[in-house]
């Protein structure tokens, strides 16, 4: 640990991402927590929102009043930094945050995919968070900007193919079936977010037109098919890549797109065959956990790829990756505060 | 009861009595949710998609 | 009801599938029960296992002793019906097979997906279970293949658009992506589909080269690119078919097919789009029934086709199917002992 | 099913209840439906709330304009029905009300546990709906009171130890430990019912003071300690029951109350020991259904009574038992419309 | 972490919870690990059974070959350890059994309750590993005896009110109504633990006579009315103790003797009433981590106390415990290498 | 940063610097929502119970 810990503050802390940051930044050995913003909670303890938090001392303060700070999160609703950047910049030298406000390289795509952008100008000077596709930028960066959960997974498991040239723009059509937990939708879902009528589901709820896929499109160069399920989980977001190369591939191939990209990746693991009851990626096997698993299939009867790559939306799609491109940034340890390995067995987290 | 045709999915949509323009109603076959824009005839196009967030 | 109802066995009596036979069976105006069997539990009463049928007066006998009934279901494993073939037949008028022993229409097809066939002079006798794609030769038919679960919410799904030419073999890939329950599995499930091991997955368990391909191939004329994953229901199988057609194609065609296919089908139902929580197929709105929901949505962006395909593999996925069939077979009432609605709300069914 | 069947309307059909009621009245051979109500759903059609009813013709009207009908079911918020009670006795000859508004046979009763009672004077016609505690009267009535779901679960659990003097109101305590679904709530539910939040409980929700110990109280005669918990699945309540009686007791007393009181029940199930799975008293297996099942134990050590109770409060605990209570009322069969006998296997109904 | 971590070995390393105290372990500052064993899975990597453990480089050998080690801990089926005790205590100078081999201070208790002893003489040697019970005693124990996980979560709740005196064996009845997860089996369930069974499920497992009771006598000096519930999580144990106490008691009487006993303890937290969502303890507000909540609430009504107590059967109810105590003995932070905080949102873990 | 008792557990609660009279804030000991009476010395009460339908 360093002599002195930098000061973090957290602005939407009573969300879900929010809480999750609260969490690393509490247990993050390079960190202390300064504040953590909350309009409908001010003033009550952290731990009357996030119950595994009650041992922290801390209260919720007004997300008007930012305290100057080494590093501020945001993890509010799309929209909200964009309109406050400017005073996120002045309380602190690093900003990250988890919207999607400042994750498209140019403001067209929010024209396209958003509702436009209200301070494009700080569009180029964002980093995408991601370290295992921008770790080189993100170094002394001071807007960072997380990625999507369901760009996340399906970025981390296409990124080795279209590294190795097996997938590209002209490839031909890539199908992404994503089937996600409900803490996607953050802590103020509705009607049809509640238990009984969300338990048990397999419900298409994006079809068609996601905005993800603005993000897959602007850092993979893919057009991708993509369709997203609610399933029955709190936790996870797992990808299902359909990929028909154009040239024949073999599985030696794949192997080594996959071992060449992320065999050096700390939060990285190859989970593909094998024996036993966990053969391929899934979102329980890292619950809880900064890690990402990927594998995949070669299918010999029509040459299709099949990629999977599962992740937990709350860390290694939000609040983990925002730690770790902060690590990356600041130049801590990479996994510092995202040690933690997951849990087995475990039910649904 | 009157029928119209649900623009969406094509199938007969029945209406009640005291339809008034501006009235939302759904296709029983599609789902589809559509304005009323005349009574009589009656006459209806989608309606405005609602910009719901539904579980994003 | 007839004056006298015709007599029924369940082979597999104990199984899941069986279960389902017995309750569909007790409830069935035209069947009353004569014989159930299960080895490892000969002499106890039904309820025993199924506890839903705890007021069902009957106890499972062996399958070594056939009696002599009108109509006898085996819902036994693959291999099974293939070895007792002519005593099922000698035993009964019409025998309705659930395993996927007569299902595909040529013993090459067994050679290449299975292990062979023995009793290959059979199955072209045999005819496929699914009304809605081969009713007029289900009547009268005195063997009768029940379809496999996924095979079967994959045809449904994309049958319209092949008979209208909207998809064919010439097409290009066809992705089916696929969600199924634990109850797919059968009473007898190995350490993998322990409630540990089992819960809260979102498991790739099919990556490739599912059996079910070789029913589709067989029904559709269609080479799919097939992925099977397991996720925490216990009944329930959801296909999303990704399709891709050569011309443009407009929401009025799509509508046209499918309107034109099901629109008269007792147990079809289209869902897709319109308001509320409930906009797309999914497998908990027919669980329990042998309700199969179907929709679809047009990606502007692509040219793709995603269509949605939900059915309970008990019901439309096994039980319900054959008992279908059997009523088309005998000239009964289409619905008759499939009339239960379903839940709402219902967890996970 | 008679020449002509009898008109019926549900009012608060767009609830949990409510739409369980439309399922029943739909399937029942006596009923037709005239109309279902909702505010919020005014002319949209039954279906797009309930996606088990998609096939019915019907939409929802307003409930300020009530038809005609023979019988009237509310499914009503408490409060509701007695400010309308005049109302819907005007509208029909028989009104079966689900809410609270008339279980209590004393306004003093009202006034301890809840706000008071607006029209007191209908207390004394109601009937309290469990046929099972209150058949003989049911028979003819005007005005019926649903049962609460855990007060259900809990009075069929001990009814039959106080009528064989087992247990009474010197006893010593009872303690009932209760679990309950989260369609308990109904439809409207909050942050607490949220998928996330609710998913994977076992929360003590009402830890003492829960307003059905009123109604047990009243039909019971008994005061008993009395503590909910929610867990997670969608519908069921299970109560355990503690039962410490005076003397001693044998499993024959025990057998003898309980088959005595219940064997010519038609929807209620002895479930006490035995082998396989399913030994005791389970939601789930009785999910959908409107059986209740009983079983207890012994415990040799404390001449303790440990009754097993379950129930699916949507069922038995509410939609069940109120067109079960009109079937007695009006003559009936005792099981039109009920017949459903629920599912194996099932997972989290 | 001191300068050279003590050698640790898990026998019954694929287990449950073996698998668990691996995990533990490798995250532990002051242990290495020598030695997982594994009669099933010897020389298979330890990922292969536990997937969160991928990244542990360590294979699973024979439990007949003990290594030399400063600590042994043995996570084997009832009757393994008094077999092998000697071995054991040979192979380390610190053993750690989580069994109910020497949970339990007399022989009579083994022959009452279980069949019999092998080895009493280790019986008077081996010290109760729960801390906050026993922490005098295992500072440098050489035999340390875990604790059950129901009887944990039930010590847990009722210790303050025994030694406040307001609960003792003169009191009457105390009503132990518990909830479990189906990880508490083990990993080698049965059919009754398959997916399909075991989902969703309120189920009575142990109606009466359950093994905990004996531990629950001998460390709180009291006859419990306990019964054991299975419900649907995988990790968790939830007791709620309903208690009626002699005279008079207060809810000033009741914070004192909780915050008297657990203020200063690293792993207790006391959660009762307040707003939100978590006002009394759960299980997967703990999950994952080895804290106990406890809570209560006074009944006006009837002089009852109801007390509420949450773990994770595998942390604080086995593994966690385990390390804990073993960081007593040794002499280690108590907390050490049991950091973790736990989720939220969080499914059913 | 000056300190309070907790009516309902007796804990001690932390309270900020601005506090105002009918703020709530919560015991992190017990979670008992608390009401501000009076800031100097500053005085806490239970909140009245907030009427909340819980789930049930
Ligand atoms: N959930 C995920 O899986 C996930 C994954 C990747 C990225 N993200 C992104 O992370 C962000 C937060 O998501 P979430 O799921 O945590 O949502 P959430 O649970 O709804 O939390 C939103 C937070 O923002 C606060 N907030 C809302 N409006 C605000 C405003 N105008 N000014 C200041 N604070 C405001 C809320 O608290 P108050 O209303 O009390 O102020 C709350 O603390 C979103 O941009 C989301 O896209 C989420
Ligand atoms: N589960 C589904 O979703 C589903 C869907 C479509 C089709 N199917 C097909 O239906 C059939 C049954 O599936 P299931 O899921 O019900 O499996 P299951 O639960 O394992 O039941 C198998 C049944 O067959 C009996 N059986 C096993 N071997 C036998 C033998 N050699 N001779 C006579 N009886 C034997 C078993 O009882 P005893 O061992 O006690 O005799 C048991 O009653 C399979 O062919 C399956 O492919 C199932
Ligand atoms: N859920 C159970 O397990 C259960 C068990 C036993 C008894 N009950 C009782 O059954 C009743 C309904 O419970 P529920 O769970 O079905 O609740 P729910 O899902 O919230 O449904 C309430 C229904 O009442 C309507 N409604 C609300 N306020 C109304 C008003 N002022 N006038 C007319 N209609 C109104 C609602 O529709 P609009 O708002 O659109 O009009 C909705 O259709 C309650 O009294 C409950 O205590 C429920
Ligand atoms: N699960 C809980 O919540 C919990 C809580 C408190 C205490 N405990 C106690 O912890 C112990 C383990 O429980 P668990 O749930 O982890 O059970 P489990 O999953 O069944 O694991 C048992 C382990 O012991 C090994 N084993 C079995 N028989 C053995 C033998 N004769 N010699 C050597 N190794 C043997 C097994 O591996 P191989 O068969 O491959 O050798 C396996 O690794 C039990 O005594 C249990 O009572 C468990
Ligand atoms: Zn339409
Ligand atoms: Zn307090």
């Amino acid at each position: 640990m360093s002599a002195s810990p930098l000061t973090a503050s957290v602005i939407g802390g009573s969300g879900f991402a929010g809480g999750e940051l609260l969490r690393l930044l509490a247990g993050h050995p390079e960190f202390e927590i300064t504040q953590a913003t909350s309009r409908s909670y001010t003033n009550k303890t952290v731990g009357s929102v996030h119950p595994n938090l009650r041992s922290l001392d801390l209260r919720f303060s007004d997300p008007a009043d930012l305290e100057s700070v080494d590093v501020l999160f945001a993890a509010t609703p799309h929209g909200v930094s964009m309109e406050r950047i400017d005073a996120f910049l002045e309380a602190a030298d690093t900003v990250v945050d988890l919207s999607a406000d400042f994750r498209l390289p140019e403001a067209d795509l929010y024209d396209e995919w958003y509702e436009g952008h209200d301070a494009p100008e700080y569009l180029e000077r964002a980093e995408y968070a991601l370290p295992e596709i921008n770790r080189e930028n993100l170094e002394g960066a001071e807007l960072i900007a997380g990625g999507g959960c369901n760009a996340t997974a399906t970025i981390l498991g296409l990124k080795p193919l279209v590294d190795e040239g097996i997938l590209g723009p002209e490839t031909g059509e890539v199908v992404v079936d994503v089937k996600v937990g409900s803490s996607e939708g953050g802590a103020g879902g509705g009607a049809a977010s509640s238990h009984p009528e969300r338990s048990g589901v397999v419900r298409p709820y994006a079809p068609i037109s996601h905005r993800h896929e603005a993000e897959i499109g602007a850092y993979l160069g893919l057009d991708v098919s993509f369709t997203v399920h609610a399933v029955d989980m709190v936790r996870g977001a797992s990808a299902t890549c359909h990929v028909f190369p154009d040239g024949p591939v073999s599985k030696g191939d794949l192997w080594g797109a996959y071992r060449g990209a992320y065999e050096e990746e700390p939060f990285m693991r190859l989970v593909s065959g094998g024996g036993g009851v966990y053969r391929y990626p899934e979102p329980k096997a890292v619950a809880g956990t900064n890690a990402g698993e990927v594998g995949f299939e070669l299918d010999p009867s029509n040459e299709r790829v099949v990629v999977f790559s599962a992740i937990d939306n709350m860390m290694k799609g939000s609040a983990g990756q925002a730690v770790h491109a902060a690590n990356v940034a600041l130049g801590f340890e990479e996994t510092a505060g995202l040690e933690f390995q997951g849990l087995h067995p475990v039910g649904s987290p | 009861m009157t029928q119209a045709e649900c623009v969406e999915c094509g199938a007969e949509v029945s209406l009640h009595d005291d339809l008034e323009v501006g009235e939302i109603i759904d296709c029983g076959t599609c789902g589809a949710e559509l304005e009323v824009i005349d009574v009589s005839p009656p006459v209806l196009d989608r309606a405005p998609e609602l910009e719901e967030d539904w579980g994003e």
